[in-house]
């Protein structure tokens, strides 16, 4: 299954890119598997496991969500909107 | 504008306000967050605004909807801007109108918090002892973790 | 203007709101009152407020004054409008900024709230059953208290 | 002692003025003493006795406050600032 992948802002500047097409293995079939896998790939992020959310198809995902063939996958590092 | 947006220009307050605007709202609040000064202690001289702009947009558009369906009296609209900003630049700008003040103050806060909460915007902040992305605060203080060579590291 | 103002022609919501912005306040919060189409039921066409002017204003600065004491980092501006108003005109403006929105929205809810108790501005409303003090309930049932000549007593 | 009396707003109706000038009597020395000495002299105003306020040169005063030569003393019924 072919997802893409969106890293943004610190999260970008750890992985190096700012978006990627991946081919996921078969078992990796929940937003929280390929969270894993992800991070598998980018140890970096590992470590920011705590602060990052993941998001599927532009709206927040839970770990449990299903992951579907050209589902676009973000990841969302702490938000800092607005300034005060 | 729909009753939500992401800006590259400077952000116009009335016209959020305008957004919710109508005959049986007698009150309106606006909240306008400006870059200040100093954060944190640290002076700021530029914050650079970046969003996943889709997603930002549906976030946004979102919490409206759950608002106005929470107070169903208000109208809400709000409106973001992204890019280089320098301090007293409005950064973000809510607009909600009720009948009656308390739903407006009510509604118009927990927009602004909800945005700041949920949506997909970040902003490094600029300031003479470098650069950093604000509230991902171990980043500035481990030299392994670069910021795409920005990184200067604070204190 | 000063921070503080009574006001016969339209009220600008921008010149209240630049009275309290500056490099250290992050949120500003702006309060609009309007005239609304309907009040309490009944239909409304026009509104006439009168204030007892130098009072009017003395309370307004001792309220902003008795503000800024109790929430040191605000700063805050209030103007309101006499005269006759209609539906959809603005009737009275609050601003108020702090470095933290948390502080601005409480200086600005706090600042109408007060407005609202203490300065002396009334306000006879008209609508199809006639005019009748704002406040003043009583008056409008008992047919011998008379509205200078402009009552229609209302139910 | 001389003072000046305004009226507002619904106590102008109920009073048929808006402003007069008063010779008060010697005994009448506070707000409260003037206050119930003006609703001897406009008696539709005493039956607002509990929804009025009082103010003695531009601020709210106590009906213990003394009043003395030249005040300017305001009858303030229930003020409707604002909308909303």
């Amino acid at each position: 299954m072919r997802v893409t992948v969106l890293y943004f802002a610190g999260a970008r500047d750890l992985a190096g890119r700012a978006e990627e097409r991946v081919d996921v293995p078969d078992d990796v079939r929940t937003v929280g598997a390929l969270a894993a896998w992800i991070e598998q790939r980018v140890p970096a992020l590992a470590g920011r496991g705590g602060s990052l959310r993941w998001a599927r198809n532009e709206a927040f995902a839970a770990m449990s969500d299903a992951i579907e063939e050209g589902d676009v996958i973000a990841i969302i590092p702490p938000v800092a909107g607005g300034c005060a | 504008m729909s009753c939500v947006s992401i800006e590259r220009a400077a952000l116009s307050t009335e016209r959020v306000a305008a957004e919710v605007r109508r005959p049986g709202a007698g009150a309106i609040v606006v909240f306008e967050g400006t870059v200040r000064d100093v954060n944190d202690g640290r002076a700021v001289t530029l914050l650079e605004y970046e969003a996943y702009e889709a997603m930002a947009l549906a976030e946004m558009q979102r919490i409206v909807d759950e608002l106005e369906r929470e107070i169903p009296d208000a109208r809400l609209a709000a409106a973001h801007r992204i890019g280089a900003l320098h301090v007293g630049d409005v950064a973000v700008v809510c607009a909600a109108s009720a009948p009656h003040r308390g739903e407006a103050f009510h509604a118009c806060r927990a927009l602004i918090d909800r945005i700041k909460e949920r949506v997909p915007i970040w902003k490094r902040e600029h300031g003479p002892d470098g650069a950093y992305w604000v509230g991902w605060e171990d980043a500035r203080c481990t030299p392994d973790h670069g910021h795409g060579g920005h990184g200067h590291h604070h204190e």
